[in-house]
């Protein structure tokens, strides 16, 4: 009976038969904000795979003209952007959106409305940065735009003011979204789901919202001061005026490296769910695994000069950087054991997100180590700007945070959609995409060491680079067909795939006590946790032995719910009603934005300038009018006021 | 983090209540140091550049901390206030001194 | 300013609205982190500022010009800054004051307090706009040099020191002797007091907002919770100005 | 199937092992692993000892992956539970520790090269280079030896003895010091068998110190992205014998002797004595962007052309010299090197054929006799 009523609630647009845009665009539900998140940042990762391609056919033979350089450079600067900031960010948002609330025993995120103003910022942001691609050419000054190539006499026209635009409206939709996700892992927690009680997932996406509220302030000022310098002539960044190009290196770098734990823990905590549920044991040395989070997050503060180490600041400085950044070796190895300690002794089963979560450690490792190598200064000097660093973060971030995502995603899309994704047609994906991850990837590594510099539109023939830029390019097109693979099971699971039940993968936590896909308020009871593994140890009361800590507990309260949005006692369940006023504000900074970007073009004269007036006056309207919307909602809303 | 949880028995508004006469008293001192600061600044010649340096940092200090734990209440606030802001203040002010040292000279190998 | 789900959180159970898991109200722990991320924000304008500052007083020193053209000396009027100063710290005081009212549900006082500290904020706007205009005028510009108009004994005491023109232009014009110093003071003070003004001038109309809200709902038992946010916000813009004064101002 | 993917896996890891080291071998015109410079060496020794370290983690950690995935893996559906560990705190602090030893000994390691790589011996040898978009510019003076407390300073007094480009000459066998600057943005000084990289910074210097050990023509790139043709933004570095360095100084520091002689190119007969007039020709432009010692062409913005004839390579080190290339080059620079500055001026069509013909004579005229060494 419990399968008919999840058909009735199915929140997938694709199945569900009761779908309305107004249900999705004025949403303030943290499932379907997620969702939107999801989608989206897959199509961008389509848009950015695409612009791989693009380069790989370039450089797969020496003397290519298939690409014009400044269009190679438009490309790779893009991809970069792109797979940083509107893939697996917000893919790690997305998932989190989802999964968080849920696992915390809440029925959504503390900031309902800020979380949708955080969605359609970001949509707004990555709209900009394309626009910059029919607007006279996206940016191509490289993703961390280093100065003085990003002044205006360098870069005439508007691409790096699109990005920094761009990215600035991400960035506040980023900060918006630490915050909320902050406040709702730190206050949300349903009673007795203590913060050493988390799931280690809840606790990877703790740490990473500090990081982004600590690190992106330095970015935003940065990108601000650049935007000065372009359009209203002052001269953070120009030597030439008296301005210092080393300085944008390091407040984009302090910003950056931060960044890149970003990218890269969520995902670990994706890894630390799927990995003990496959094996059927609770994760091995759980304090170790979380606090190992947190001091990768803070060594993350203070290694950010190791991408500068040619800069000229010296043995001493460059000696400390190094030491630090090999530190951060010591909390990631300590991962990576526990999660195969995890897997030791248990009942280890292949699925789909299990192979993934292996190819990440696997992948990982791998990265993990030409890492190393490039935290040694001497050694770095040889690799950085090679293709040897391009390698190294390719396994990070690929091996890295999109196969682990792929596990992710394998683990909750029954959660998500009541449907099950196909493991066959996933295997096949899985072993596709780590073989030929490795063939586009792993040659980098030795056309690093073969002198061959990155972001290079072409290269001579003759230097022995031939061969191996050729097999990459194949691997490109394996690759590009293992995501088509996984598109085509997503389109037919969705309609045609197995009907997930509340609990399919024998779990631990709470998500997997309500029904797949969850109704909007998610909890009909807000569960009693008395354990880390509160669904667990429901279901086998007799398994808690050698609980942590020794701490002998009684099994949670935990009821599964056969719950649909008409069961008796959900209607008493107050939740905020829907609201257009989120994207009204995202739309106006966006359309603001756009104006700022041709605030002061003297080259394109007066009718320009006036357009930008017109559109930052549209803009700011827009904002003021959903401010005062948003503030009667809320009041509307307001729990103070009791329920209506 | 952990001991954090036990900030979840804390309860809002349980910062002792001050009476009205003790803000006064706050800014009067605030008012005072900053008097203090500007004679400082107007008589730097009669001390050194380091003890004018020293003296300053201190007013400030003094006069931020005032500001933070009277009137933004943080002192005797719930724990996870003092950590939400405590951390990101030191993070800022050890980022601020190691710029300041970083560029206080361009070595100009990169060894 | 967001609403929060945080009262459903606790669903039949009858507790304290918008208190969680950490026993605190949600929108202050957000204010809260948003505080510690503004924190950041502000340290690294004041670090650009500081770098480039130091780097013109070299430049001055080395040729012996630093007491003639240091441009904090010869431009920053510090009575003036005093004065706002004075008036952002008063109205920290008159906030806080607004807010110990609002909890005895004195809203008479309260109004009294808070219409003190929008105007107090107010008149700090208005005479930093002053204080730029006034800088505009005097040759500090948002631009990567500043020209200094320098007293006669001052353009003597300078020519004597023949500095390469690359470094300091000297020009006169009848009375009027200029010292043209590249230098990107005006733009790291420009760009970091800008943000700070920016943020009192979105702080104010917080507070305004807040004002007439509790005209309008005086029985509202979310006001208390609502000033006080606003007054942390408040509070914390004054804090940055503590920094800024003494370390942009005075030192 | 899973089994033998697996291993599947292992081997290609394996193999790719295995190749990585083979490729290390190839001697290639820019890899990083066969070295003449004193500077690389010494990256490379530290590189090795970090390599096997790395392998070794590698096998034992992929290892005790893919054995524990194999051995407790679930063959049959079994349903009984599996031992509820949840951690081991000895075992916990045994690998913290262990990761802690090979990152301090690399650290060791690492502190120590980088001392060895960071001397700068007083009476190196040193040499200005000046990155432009898209080309190196190299400065030769009188005053040798160096100090960071002394950068070199071009003013009056101070003057370059010898400018050139793209070919950077020095000698073997002694130190050399780099004097690294930039006219316009950020690039990178990087010679892979020499040398690591060193950024060319706009408003700071910085300095390089190596020693090259073997006569040859190294290959040598712009690292840092540098903008539209950062691609083709190359150098060679020719490394004499020390007397064949000083005679060559001695001889290029001469202003060339007058124009004569005639080359085939294009199937014309270019006559240099027309090509000089040409040059000098205010119409044509050339002498507003680049200097040629002893006439009056003395633009700065393009590379000096003194001596073009004896260059190894042209337009920043991408074609071969050779009179056919310089033609090509002369005809339609844009066509060989999107972006490059000269073709924003001489376009397609600007020069006939004749012209181009008769300025080839003019610039391959200027010729030393230096006996290269082969490229390595």
């Amino acid at each position: 009976m419990a399968i008919a009523e999840q058909k009735l609630t199915s929140t997938a647009p694709t199945t569900s038969e009761s779908f309305q845009w107004r249900s999705w665009l004025a949403t303030v539900d943290h499932k379907k904000i997620g969702i939107i998140y999801i989608i989206s940042a897959f199509v961008f990762f389509i848009i950015g795979g695409i612009e791989a391609m693009l380069m790989r056919v370039q450089l797969g033979t020496p003397n290519n003209t298939f690409l014009s350089a400044d269009l190679y450079n438009q490309l790779f600067t893009m991809h970069a952007t792109t797979m940083v900031f509107l893939v697996v960010m917000p893919m790690n948002v997305g998932i989190g959106n989802y999964v968080v609330p849920l696992m915390i025993g809440a029925r959504d995120m503390a900031f309902p409305r800020l979380n949708a103003f955080s969605v359609w910022l970001f949509l707004g942001g990555g709209f900009l940065l394309y626009l910059s691609f029919l607007t006279g050419g996206a940016t191509n000054v490289g993703w961390f735009a280093y100065a003085p190539l990003t002044q205006t006499q360098f870069s005439p026209g508007q691409g790096v003011d699109y990005w920094i635009l761009g990215l600035g409206l991400t960035g506040v939709a980023s900060i918006a979204g630490a915050l909320n996700f902050i406040v709702t892992v730190l206050n949300m927690r349903a009673p007795g789901m203590t913060i050493n009680r988390m799931p280690l997932f809840v606790w990877m996406n703790l740490v990473v919202s500090f990081i982004l509220i600590f690190a992106f302030p330095t970015f935003t000022v940065a990108s601000i001061q650049l935007l000065f310098d372009r359009q209203f002539g002052a001269a953070f960044f120009n030597p030439a005026l008296g301005g210092d190009a080393v300085l944008w290196q390091h407040l984009f770098w302090f910003f950056g490296h931060p960044e890149v734990y970003i990218l890269i823990l969520p995902v670990m905590g994706m890894i630390s769910e799927v990995l003990p549920v496959y094996s059927r044991k609770p994760i091995f040395g759980y304090s170790f695994v979380a606090f190992s989070g947190v001091g990768i997050g803070f060594l993350g503060f203070i290694v950010w000069a190791h991408h500068m180490f040619g800069t000229g600041m010296g043995p001493l400085a460059n000696g400390f950087f190094a030491a630090a950044s090999m530190v951060i070796a010591i909390p990631t190895g300590v991962k990576i054991f526990n999660w195969i300690a995890t897997m030791w002794g248990g009942d280890v089963r292949l699925t789909t997100a299990m192979l993934y979560a292996i190819g990440f450690i696997s992948m990982f490792i791998i990265g993990g180590i030409s890492g190393i190598t490039l935290a040694s200064p001497p050694i770095d000097l040889q690799q950085t700007d090679s293709y040897y660093v391009v390698a190294h973060f390719h396994y990070v971030l690929f091996g890295g945070s999109i196969l682990g995502l792929f596990a992710g995603a394998f683990y909750w899309f029954p959660k998500m959609t009541g449907r099950m994704l196909n493991e066959m047609l996933g295997k096949v994906q899985f072993w596709l995409m780590l073989i030929s991850m490795n063939v586009t990837f792993f040659p980098m590594h030795f056309l690093g060491t073969e002198g061959m510099p990155r972001r290079i539109y072409t290269y001579e023939s003759g230097m022995g680079w031939e061969m191996w830029n050729f097999i990459e390019t194949i691997g490109t097109f394996f690759l590009a067909f293992s995501v088509l693979l996984f598109i085509y099971n997503v389109l037919v699971s969705l309609r045609s795939g197995e009907v997930a039940s509340n609990d399919p993968w024998d779990a631990a936590t709470l998500e997997w006590v309500v029904p797949s896909p969850p109704p909007s308020y998610n909890f009909l009871h807000i569960p009693q946790v008395t354990s880390r593994r509160p669904l667990w140890d429901a279901k086998y009361p007799h398994s808690t032995a050698d609980d942590h800590h020794g701490e002998k507990s009684a099994p949670s309260q935990i009821r599964y719910e056969y719950s649909h949005e008409d069961s008796p006692g959900a209607k008493e369940i107050h939740m905020p009603t829907l609201t257009y006023m989120p994207m009204v504000l995202s739309s106006g900074l966006t359309v603001a934005a756009l104006g700022f970007i041709y605030i002061n073009q003297a080259i394109l004269g007066l009718p320009m300038r006036v357009a930008s007036y017109v559109f930052i006056a549209i803009g700011f309207v827009m904002v003021f009018y959903a401010i005062r919307g948003w503030v009667l909602d809320s009041r509307r809303d307001s729990p103070y006021l009791g329920h209506h | 983090m952990a001991d954090h949880d036990t900030a979840v028995s804390h309860h809002e508004e349980h910062h002792e209540a001050h009476g009205t006469g003790f803000y006064w008293q706050v800014g009067g001192v605030l008012a005072v140091v900053t008097a203090a600061e500007v004679a400082a600044f107007v008589y730097r010649d009669l001390f050194g550049h380091v003890t004018f340096l020293i003296l300053l940092f201190s007013l400030m200090f003094a006069k931020g901390i005032g500001v933070v734990l009277y009137f933004m209440h943080l002192r005797g606030d719930a724990r996870i206030f003092q950590f939400v802001f405590i951390v990101p203040f030191t993070l800022a002010v050890s980022m601020v001194l190691a710029f300041l040292v970083l560029f206080s000279h361009h070595v100009g190998i990169a060894g | 300013m967001s609403s929060s789900a945080g009262h459903t959180h606790h669903g039949e159970a009858h507790q304290k609205p918008l208190v969680g898991s950490m026993g605190v109200d949600s929108r202050k722990l957000g204010l809260w982190a948003f505080i510690g991320s503004e924190t950041l924000f502000f340290a690294t304008l004041i670090l650009t500022h500081l770098i480039f500052y130091a780097r013109t007083t070299n430049t001055l020193s080395s040729v012996g010009a630093l007491e003639l053209l240091d441009p904090r000396l010869g431009y920053l009027a510090i009575e003036l800054t005093t004065v706002l100063a004075t008036l952002l710290l008063a109205s920290s005081l008159t906030m806080v004051l607004a807010l110990a009212a609002s909890k005895a549900r004195d809203w008479k006082r309260f109004r009294f307090w808070q219409l003190a500290t929008i105007l107090l904020g107010a008149s700090f706007v208005g005479g930093q706009i002053y204080e730029f205009i006034h800088l505009y005028h005097e040759g500090l510009k948002l631009a990567p040099a500043y020209e200094m108009h320098l007293s006669h004994e001052a353009y003597k005491a300078l020519s004597a020191l023949n500095i390469d023109p690359s470094i300091v232009r000297l020009k006169e014009a009848g009375e009027h002797a200029t010292a043209l110093v590249p230098s990107l003071f005006g733009v790291t003070f420009f760009v970091m007091t800008g943000f700070h003004g920016l943020h009192v001038t979105i702080g104010i109309i917080w507070l305004i907002a807040i004002y007439v809200k509790v005209l309008r709902f005086p029985e509202s038992p979310e006001n208390p919770m609502d000033i006080e946010l606003g007054g942390l916000y408040w509070h914390f813009v004054d804090l940055v100005w503590v920094a800024i004064f003494t370390l942009i101002y005075l030192i | 199937m899973r089994k033998d993917a697996r291993q599947k896996v292992m081997l290609a890891m394996v193999m790719a092992g295995i190749t990585m080291v083979l490729a290390g071998c190839a001697n290639l015109p820019a890899t990083t692993m066969y070295t003449y410079g004193d500077h690389a060496t010494r990256i490379l020794d530290l590189l090795m000892v970090v390599f096997w370290m790395a392998v070794a983690v590698f096998v034992v950690v992929q290892g005790a992956l893919v054995y524990t995935v194999v051995r407790f893996r679930n063959k049959q559906e079994t349903t009984a539970l599996p031992k509820q560990i949840h951690g081991n705190t000895k075992i916990e602090i045994a690998w913290t520790i262990a990761p802690a030893i090979v990152v301090l000994i690399i650290a060791v390691l690492t502190f120590r090269t980088q001392a060895a790589n960071s001397v700068m011996p007083p009476e190196a040898i040193k040499i200005r280079s000046i990155a432009h978009q898209w080309w190196f510019e190299f400065q030769y003076f009188n005053q040798d030896g160096v100090s960071l407390s002394t950068p070199i300073v071009v003013d009056e007094q101070n003057q370059p003895t010898i400018t050139t480009a793209t070919d950077l000459y020095v000698p073997v066998g002694v130190p050399i010091t780099i004097q690294l600057d930039a006219a316009d943005v950020m690039h990178n000084f990087w010679i892979p068998k020499i040398a690591g990289k060193t950024y060319m910074i706009p408003g700071k210097s910085n300095y390089l110190t190596f020693t090259v050990q073997e006569p040859g023509i190294y290959k040598a790139f712009c690292a840092e992205f540098c903008g539209e043709a950062h691609a083709q933004m190359h150098f060679r570095l020719i490394a004499l014998p020390q007397a064949e360095y000083d005679s060559w100084k001695v001889n290029v520091a001469k202003i060339p002797a007058s124009a004569a002689g005639t080359v085939q190119v294009l199937g014309l007969t270019g006559d240099a004595a027309r090509g000089a007039a040409l040059f000098a020709d205010a119409k044509k432009q050339c002498a507003s962007c680049h200097v040629i010692a002893g006439t009056d062409a003395k633009g700065k913005i393009g590379p000096n052309l003194t001596y073009l004839g004896s260059r190894t390579a042209l337009g920043g080190a991408i074609l071969p010299y050779s009179v056919d290339n310089l033609a090509k080059w002369l005809q339609d620079s844009s066509a060989i090197k999107q972006g490059n500055l000269m073709g924003r001026v001489i376009k397609k069509g600007t020069l006939t054929d004749q012209e181009v013909a008769d300025l080839t004579a003019y610039l391959d005229s200027m010729k030393l006799s230096v006996a290269l060494p082969a490229e390595k």
